[in-house]
């Protein structure tokens, strides 16, 4: 007990210097645009023809980092995985789902995969796009998981959706290597910005990371209910 | 045709025996044969002063170059090398023993024909690899525990001779031999020192020496020959190249320093032969005496006076010569009884005579009576010491020559003199490779002692530079400011006096041929095995004589070095508590210690 | 400092500090895995506290090209998202991780995890 | 001529020694109250000893022993100058020349006892050897400072440069004197320092397997060994300008042995080196400090 | 020249694609995973061969920097990659034998991508997410073996390095605050005259997510039983691979943007408490293969000690120090590791059952990392104690002789072990047992003559050494 009062304080004095050094440097909300920002936020548009700043940089800007951040999940779905073959657990205990769960888990499923599908389709105009519809149409996956009484994936889907979308993903990289001479630039016509066909190779890359994560966070799902499997 | 080439010649011939032993046995001797033949016919074709130098680097260059000091030392390894080898077609033992043995060889003379520290410091280290691995494949005792003592000794003093390098490169330059200038004694002490430590533990000064014991007990017989006669040598010549090339300077100017190392030597000489005459163990006995015998060759270079450099060399080859003699006859002896323990031998005269006289001489050597190759050098340096004035040292050599005599005896005494055991009936004369070595190492003891004068030309090559004294012999005579000494003069006295008695012996009554066991018993019957051997406790009375003394051993000390060493570890290991919570907490207090560190910029 | 600084870097610190706190005094694997991701979650919002600019909105030039809004620093949310990911991925690994613990040990207690020490 | 000259010094000192010995015989007998053997007894014995017919031999070198023994002591006597302006081999050798050639005796004597297998005899030359560790020392260190005093190695030397009796180096270095008698009682191996040949316990240790020539062999040499060594002390402490002095005092010394002998039991003989490492340490090496500063 | 963007594109492709090539053919993901890191190398050395001293900027997204992430070329980095990569294709080698799960090579490559990555990229949160790939594929590769020890060194480490990253992450955003780039050579650009005190906060913000990946002392409590519990393979890895990238970013980061007296001594202090504590737990180990782990952790801690003396004595051969002792340590340690696959399990130092073969490269690679003459290691000793000796920190400089006579101690302790344990050979896998006489023999034959190691060593110095080039080169569009 007198430890923990201890670490607390401890902590609370640590993290007031930090506090204080942060304020005293970075006063909330006071900041001007500089450097890179500046240039996202005024050449943004007419670069790429995305109005939204945040997914330029996300998916051409940064991009390289969005492609390592897919490769992150990708990677962990696949390390919980592995560390799961071969594990022998009882089954999870889900309660016996009623009519209305299952019912309703049925017909809403869909809706919220077209949702999902909404979000990452409409990434480069609203917020939102690949990561959280992905997770949204994994979530669709959950429910069913949830409601469905044995309710079974096909796992070679999965396993094909995550490689393709993936794969993909590097090419589209790659056309712009080819292309453009730089890995993942953008090589089509920004288009008109504000429209749903706009903003060059902004929209693909979303879709491809919508179809990865829903795939890798719903097979993630899977493995986590059956206690992996042995391929 | 490069001096080197000897090296690459003996690690080729190691090879070819490594081979030549994995297929048959007469395939291992002929090759064994064959290494002695190409080492002498090299060395006798082909030793002559050249340089040479490759992968150089920077300020470093391995660059070899055979100096005469270099020569005369090269000759002593090779020839205990070849000798050493005699006695070894006849050991049987696994085909990695005697690739080591060649590869030890030819690193001690790479080292020997080094012309800087670093190179010397590379061919040193890999010598002392060869060597341990040769422990490796020891005969009796606790082989690993020997190895590892001995490869961590010589580390230890490697790893300080490399600091001693760097020292001396950071004030002098270069890593060559060459002296360094303008820089305070104290500083040029504390490199010596450094650079001389493997030395020290090569030929086994106190308090450096307790790897030797173990390591000439445990290891093969045959190699303890060339362990103790040639590769010891190793050590001398690093000693004598640092003083004579590279701190000549410091030795003449500093009135202490040669008084303290010959001091070490003394003390060295002395718990050695002590030490030696209290072990009941052959091969322990003559490394004791090794060891001490080293210490009046220590003595005489520490003391850095004309006279007693040049006997202290004299007397590294004398030792050459008599430890070759002695571990040779002992190693028959053990190849024929199959054990090394002084007290299961015995009365072995009659059966062994040859190594008998071979030991005899040695021991008479090892003492330094003349006219034996052991006397010019100790005589010489009693005369040096007494000369520089230090009469407690000369007493203190002088008590360590006293106990020459006491293990000298106990050796030839226990081994061929007493009663025969009954196991022993059947006994032969060592085999013709032992005896072949013996007879050999027997002509330099008798020629040198009698003419050194052949040696001391040598050595005079290389001491005339650096002291620039004039002669002190003719080739049978010695002569200091203080004394004299012709050698032969002695020998014929000794000589004719014998004839005489002789004579005497010869004209009175005849005797006969007594069993061994009618012997005075005081009227007690003794049938023929009634063990009379008196080798147990040979000594024994003098533990009480020097009581406390011999409880006192480096072997304590260094293990309770190395016990502080784990103390402490086990300290720091306990850091690693294997809970998560305390690692973040490290983590934590150092990001704290970090941040603070910062917090006066901020 | 202003007390606008000290909520919206203040809570997010407080997170992290009770995140760490958690990892320091918990037993559970589990519990420490959430004091990670709170501590994450923690370092995340201060992230876009930092990034705040007054007045301004998020950038989205929904109204492009008549109007330009004053908006706020896109990098900090870019970075954002990456490093929310990157939190999910190391809690879904550790979460296996700890289940693997739990059928090997029997237990998620950190104080029988010391097999491997000193 | 010299090697007549030698001969005949040799036959002097044997002569001597052996009626030293006859003498020694006599006078112990006499402090012991005893009537005692003639004083010519020690001739008659070796007589006898060398005109026995037949004698036990335990082996080569057991016969060679004695006369090894024999031909080291007479061999260190030729480099032991009897005295001043005694034309004999001293010039040659020194110091060092004569301790070692004095070891060769006693190391073919233990040669020679060794081989006969009795432990009586092995146990007398552990003893012997071991005391050595305790007189020789002494002896030397001794000595040391009128070697250095008179700047040579050589016992001539000294005998010439210290002159006669008032500035003789024994007045000089009185301590290193004295240590040196006692050095020099345990060399003669006189009791309380006889452990070597104690009759009563081991036989008379390294003689026990001896007998006729053998035993009369090392009469001589004990009869040699002797003047030889009483003679190095007088040589160094007492410089003899005559031959005549030369013997006077070895006689001396020789009877001031006997008659502490005769009065003294035995030590044992860790006793004995501890003895010697004790107040006779203490004695030369004030020796040696008085040479470093009162020179 | 192929593009280097294609090493980190083509080893994705892969790993993305491994799951099918599992299912085509059971053999195909051991091919995939041998190839990739030769395709590296091949492409590592020849631009190292090729390009002369100015570095290359690679852009992606078509956009110059700092607005774009950009890989930043030199031969320093080359030298690193062809390291890390040399050492992937010899581990790979000896997969190709066995049956693995096709995911154990998708870690793999990934974590050989997180290396490639950090080693080759240009911008500061790049790095972080490549270190987090690589630190997390080394989570779930310390776990692979699913044993107790295996899975409790991985969850150890898993929550050591995510705190350590987090932190790494707020030091990289507050530069970002402060200099408005995330480009590494832009901000030093920006920061090369004036440092507030942020910086620094920043700076140990970062040096304690790294100091964890470059297990620094107190930050490498997790590093022993990773090494003892993963399999000897993964050590492999762990010695010679991940450490070596995260160090490769501790200089770059050091020497790039917080080159300052203050952050020179921090590392000197921190590496010298690793050298010494570390090797003194090796000491008084009993298990092999922690034994072995303490000795790198060690050598990690002498490498940042010997870099960190640049801070003192101004002169590169700190940096050829620490480097050259990196490139033996890496290869010296990938020998001893991958040969305890040939010594039985769980090993400890009085090890008695084991093959001559084995004995004899425990041997090489130990007297290699203790630096005896004609090995690599040799040379590395010697330019410590040069550049030791040239501080005139005498203390310091016989304290690392002291060292080095514990490191001599416990590793000929084992030996003689070896030396004498009756020889019971195990069946070795012939492809590692390859890959182990390359290493030996390169450890050997760079003793007898190192100057290609030297040469390619003084291209790689001179392209770290000279900062202007780099900045002005990368960061001077703007």
């Amino acid at each position: 007990m007198i430890r923990k009062v201890l670490y607390f304080l401890i902590l609370i004095a640590f993290g007031f210097f930090i506090l204080s050094a942060l304020s005293a440097y970075f006063p909330f909300g006071e900041n001007v645009l500089t450097g890179v920002a500046r240039y996202y936020t005024e050449k943004g548009v007419k670069d790429l023809g995305g109005i939204n700043i945040v997914t330029s940089v996300v998916t051409i800007y940064r991009g390289f980092d969005t492609l390592g951040e897919v490769t992150v999940l990708f990677l962990s779905v696949t390390a919980l995985a592995f560390t799961l073959v071969g594990l022998k657990v009882e089954k999870a205990k889900l309660p016996k789902p009623t009519l209305i769960m299952e019912t309703g888990g049925r017909y809403l499923a869909p809706l919220i995969i077209l949702f999902g599908a909404y979000v990452f389709l409409h990434g480069h105009l609203t917020p939102g796009g690949g990561f959280p519809g992905g997770v949204i149409i994994a979530t669709s996956f959950l429910l069913l998981l949830v409601t469905q009484e044995n309710y079974r994936f096909k796992k070679f889907h999965i396993t094909t959706t995550e490689v393709l979308a993936g794969t993909l993903y590097v090419l589209v990289g790659l056309l712009g290597l080819y292309y453009v001479k730089s890995f993942l630039g953008n090589f089509l016509k920004t288009g008109k910005p504000g429209y749903l066909v706009s903003a060059g190779i902004i929209p693909i890359i979303y879709i491809l990371i919508g179809f990865k994560v829903g795939s890798e966070m719903t097979s993630a799902l899977n493995n986590l209910k059956e206690g992996g499997d042995e391929h | 045709m490069y001096n080197i080439n000897l090296a690459l010649l003996a690690i080729l011939a190691g090879f070819l025996t490594f081979f030549g032993a994995l297929s048959h046995r007469v395939l291992r001797v002929a090759s064994i044969v064959i290494g002695i033949v190409g080492t002498l016919v090299f060395a006798f074709l082909y030793l002559k002063p050249d340089t040479m130098e490759f992968i150089r680097m920077g300020v470093f260059a391995m660059s070899f170059n055979l100096t005469d000091i270099s020569r005369f030392f090269l000759w002593i390894i090779i020839s205990a090398f070849t000798l050493s080898l005699l006695p070894l077609i006849h050991e049987e033992r696994s085909p990695f023993f005697y690739l080591y043995y060649f590869l030890a060889f030819g690193f001690a003379s790479l080292t020997i024909m080094a012309n800087d520290l670093l190179t010397l410091y590379m061919n040193f280290e890999l010598t002392s690899l060869a060597i341990f691995a040769i422990l490796l494949l020891g005969v009796r005792g606790d082989i690993k525990k020997t190895a590892l003592k001995y490869i961590i000794y010589s580390l230890v003093g490697a790893y300080f001779y490399l600091g001693g390098l760097f020292i001396k490169f950071k004030y002098s330059g270069n890593i060559g031999f060459g002296g360094i200038q303008n820089v305070s004694t104290l500083t040029q002490i504390a490199i010596y020192t450094l650079l001389a430590l493997p030395f020290f533990v090569k030929i086994a000064t106190m308090p450096f020496h307790n790897w030797a014991p173990d390591a000439y007990y445990s290891a093969s017989d045959s190699f303890t020959i060339f362990f103790s006669a040639g590769l010891s040598k190793v050590g001398v010549y690093g000693l004598v190249i640092l003083m004579l090339k590279t701190f000549a300077e410091l030795f003449k100017s500093n009135l202490y320093l040669p008084e303290i190392i010959a001091w070490v030597g003394g003390i060295t000489a002395l718990l050695g032969g002590i030490y030696a005459f209290m072990s009941d163990d052959a091969k322990k006995l003559l490394a004791y005496s090794s060891i001490s015998q080293l210490g009046y060759v220590l003595v005489g270079l520490g003391l850095f006076t004309p006279y007693s450099f040049s006997a202290g060399i004299f007397h590294s080859v004398a030792h050459f010569v008599f430890e070759g003699v002695l571990f040779t006859t002992v190693a028959g002896v053990i190849h024929r009884l199959g054990t090394s323990d002084l007290r299961r031998m015995g009365g072995l005269i009659k059966k062994m005579p040859i190594s008998f006289i071979g030991l005899l001489l040695g021991i008479i050597a090892a003492s330094g009576i003349p006219p034996t190759i052991g006397f010019p050098g100790k005589w010489l340096l009693y005369e040096a010491i007494i000369m520089k004035g230090d009469l407690f040292l000369v007493s203190l050599v002088f008590f360590a020559s006293i106990t020459a005599f006491l293990y000298s005896y106990k050796l030839v005494h226990s081994i061929f003199l007493g009663k025969l055991h009954k196991e022993h009936r059947d006994v032969k004369e060592a085999p013709a490779g032992y005896v072949v070595a013996t007879i050999i190492f027997l002509i330099p003891i008798i020629v040198f002692g009698v003419f050194p004068g052949v040696i001391f030309e040598k050595i005079y090559g290389f001491t005339k530079p650096v002291f620039n004294h004039d002669v002190f012999f003719t080739f049978n005579s010695l002569k200091t400011q203080i004394g004299f000494v012709k050698i032969p003069v002695a020998g014929i006295a000794l000589a004719a006096m014998f004839a005489f008695s002789f004579i005497l012996y010869l004209i009175a009554g005849r005797s006969y041929r007594a069993k061994q066991e009618d012997n005075y018993t005081a009227g007690e019957w003794v049938d023929e095995d009634f063990a009379s051997h008196y080798a147990q406790e040979f000594y024994g009375f003098m533990r009480k004589a020097f009581g406390k003394l011999l409880d006192l051993s480096a072997e304590k000390f260094w293990n309770g070095v190395l016990t502080i060493f784990k103390a402490f570890s086990e300290l720091t290991r306990r850091i690693y508590t294997g809970d998560v919570r305390d690692y973040a907490l490290y983590l934590l207090f150092f990001l704290i210690v970090l941040v603070f560190l910062v917090g006066g910029k901020l | 400092m202003n007390i606008e600084s000290l909520i919206f870097y203040g809570v997010p610190i407080y997170l992290i500090v009770m995140g760490i706190l958690v990892i320091l005094t918990t037993k559970n694997l589990f519990k420490m895995l959430l004091g990670l991701s709170i501590m994450d979650s923690g370092i995340n919002i201060l992230i876009v506290a930092l990034g705040y600019i007054k007045g301004a909105t998020a950038p989205i030039y929904s109204r492009y090209p008549e109007v330009f809004e004053k908006v706020v620093d896109p990098v900090p949310q870019a970075l954002v998202l990456t490093a929310i990911v990157i939190g999910i991925a190391f809690l879904g690994l550790g979460l296996a991780l700890v289940i693997r613990i739990k059928e090997k040990y029997g237990t998620v207690n950190v104080e029988k995890l010391k097999e491997l020490k000193w | 001529m010299k090697i007549l000259i030698l001969a005949g010094y040799w036959i002097l000192v044997t002569i001597l020694g052996l009626l030293y010995m006859g003498i020694a015989r006599k006078v112990t007998a006499r402090i012991h109250n005893r009537y005692g053997p003639p004083f010519y007894q020690a001739f008659l014995d070796v007589l006898k000893l060398f005109s026995k017919r037949e004698t036990a031999s335990h082996g080569v070198m057991h016969s060679l022993g004695p006369v090894i023994a024999f031909a080291g002591i007479s061999a260190t006597l030729l480099f032991m100058p009897l005295g001043k302006g005694a034309p004999v081999l001293h010039f040659q050798g020194d110091l060092f020349v004569v301790l070692y050639l004095l070891v060769v005796g006693p190391l073919g004597m233990a040669l020679g006892a060794g081989e006969s297998n009795n432990p009586n005899a092995t146990i007398g030359i552990a003893r012997a050897l071991s005391l050595m560790l305790g007189y020789e020392i002494i002896l030397f260190m001794a000595t040391l400072p009128v070697f250095v005093h008179y700047g040579t190695a050589s016992i001539y030397d000294v005998i010439v440069k210290q002159g006669a009796f008032p500035n003789w180096a024994g007045l000089k270095y009185p301590l290193s004197m004295l240590g040196g008698l006692i050095a020099l009682h345990g060399l003669l191996g006189e009791k309380p320092f006889d452990q070597p040949i104690a009759p009563h316990e081991i036989a008379s240790g390294p003689m026990v397997e001896y007998g006729g020539k053998y035993l009369g062999l090392l009469q001589l040499w004990h009869a040699i060994g002797i003047i030889v060594e009483t003679g190095l002390f007088i040589n160094v402490f007492f410089g003899p300008q005559n031959i005549v002095w030369f013997f006077a005092g070895t006689f001396i010394v020789f009877m001031l042995a006997v008659i502490v002998n005769a009065l003294m039991p035995r030590f044992r003989i860790e006793q004995a080196v501890r003895f010697y490492w004790g107040v006779p340490l203490i004695l030369v090496v004030l020796g040696i400090l008085q040479y470093y500063f009162w020179r | 020249m192929v593009n280097p963007i294609l090493i980190i594109a083509l080893l994705l492709l892969f790993a993305f694609l491994m799951p099918l090539l599992g299912l085509l053919h059971r053999r195909l993901p051991a091919f995939a995973t041998l190839i990739l890191p030769a395709f590296n190398l091949y492409v590592a050395v020849n631009h190292f061969l090729k390009m002369d001293f100015i570095p290359v900027v690679i852009k992606t997204g078509g956009f110059r920097p700092p607005f774009g992430i950009n890989l930043a070329v030199d031969h320093f980095s080359l030298f690193f990659l062809i390291l890390v990569n040399a050492i992937g294709v010899f581990i790979a080698l000896s997969y190709l034998l066995e049956e693995q799960d096709y995911r154990f090579h998708i870690l793999f490559l990934l974590n050989l991508l997180g290396a490639s990555g950090i080693i080759l990229t240009g911008d500061l949160f790049n790095s972080f997410v490549f270190l987090e790939i690589l630190a997390i594929s080394s989570y779930a590769l310390a776990g692979s073996r699913k044993e107790k020890p295996a899975l409790e060194g991985a969850i150890k480490y898993l929550i050591i390095g995510s705190i350590g990253a987090s932190f790494y992450l707020l030091g990289v955003f507050i530069l970002y605050k402060v200099t408005g780039t995330l480009n590494i050579a832009d901000i030093a650009l920006k920061l090369q005259n004036a440092k507030s005190g942020i910086v620094y906060l920043a700076g140990m913000f970062m040096l304690v997510g790294l100091f964890v990946e470059t297990e620094l002392f107190p930050l490498n409590t997790w590093a022993p039983d990773v090494y003892q519990g993963a399999y000897n393979r993964i050590a492999v890895q762990f010695s010679s691979l991940i450490s070596k990238a995260a160090i490769y970013l501790l200089f770059r980061i050091t020497f790039l943007i917080f080159d300052d007296p203050l952050f020179y001594k921090l590392l000197l202090v921190v590496g010298l408490l690793t050298f010494v504590v570390a090797e003194f737990n090796a000491l008084a180990q009993k298990d092999l293969k922690r034994m072995l782990g303490y000795s790198s952790i060690g050598q990690m801690g002498l490498a940042v000690l010997a870099f960190a003396l640049y801070g003192m004595i101004s002169h590169p051969e700190a940096f050829f120090a620490a480097t050259l002792l990196i490139v033996n340590h890496a290869i010296a340690k990938a020998l001893l590791f991958a040969n305890m696959d040939n010594m039985s399990e769980n090993a400890t130092i009085d090890i008695r059952s084991v093959n001559p073969f084995s004995s004899l490269m425990f041997a090489i690679g130990a007297l290699s990392v203790m630096g005896f003459p004609f090995t690599l290691g040799f040379w590395a000793k010697i330019e410590i104690l040069g550049i030791l000796l040239r501080t005139n920190l005498l203390f310091l400089f016989f304290l690392i002789i002291l060292i080095f006579m514990v490191e001599a101690f416990y590793y000929f302790r084992v030996i003689t072990n070896l030396f004498r344990g009756e020889t019971v050979c195990r069946r070795l896998n012939p492809l590692l047992a390859f890959s182990l006489v390359v290493f030996s023999i390169f450890l050997v034959y760079q003793g007898f003559y190192p100057i290609f190691t030297f040469s390619w060593l003084n291209r790689a110095l001179n392209a770290l050494l000279n900062k202007a080039i780099y900045i002005s080169i990368i960061a001077g569009g703007l």
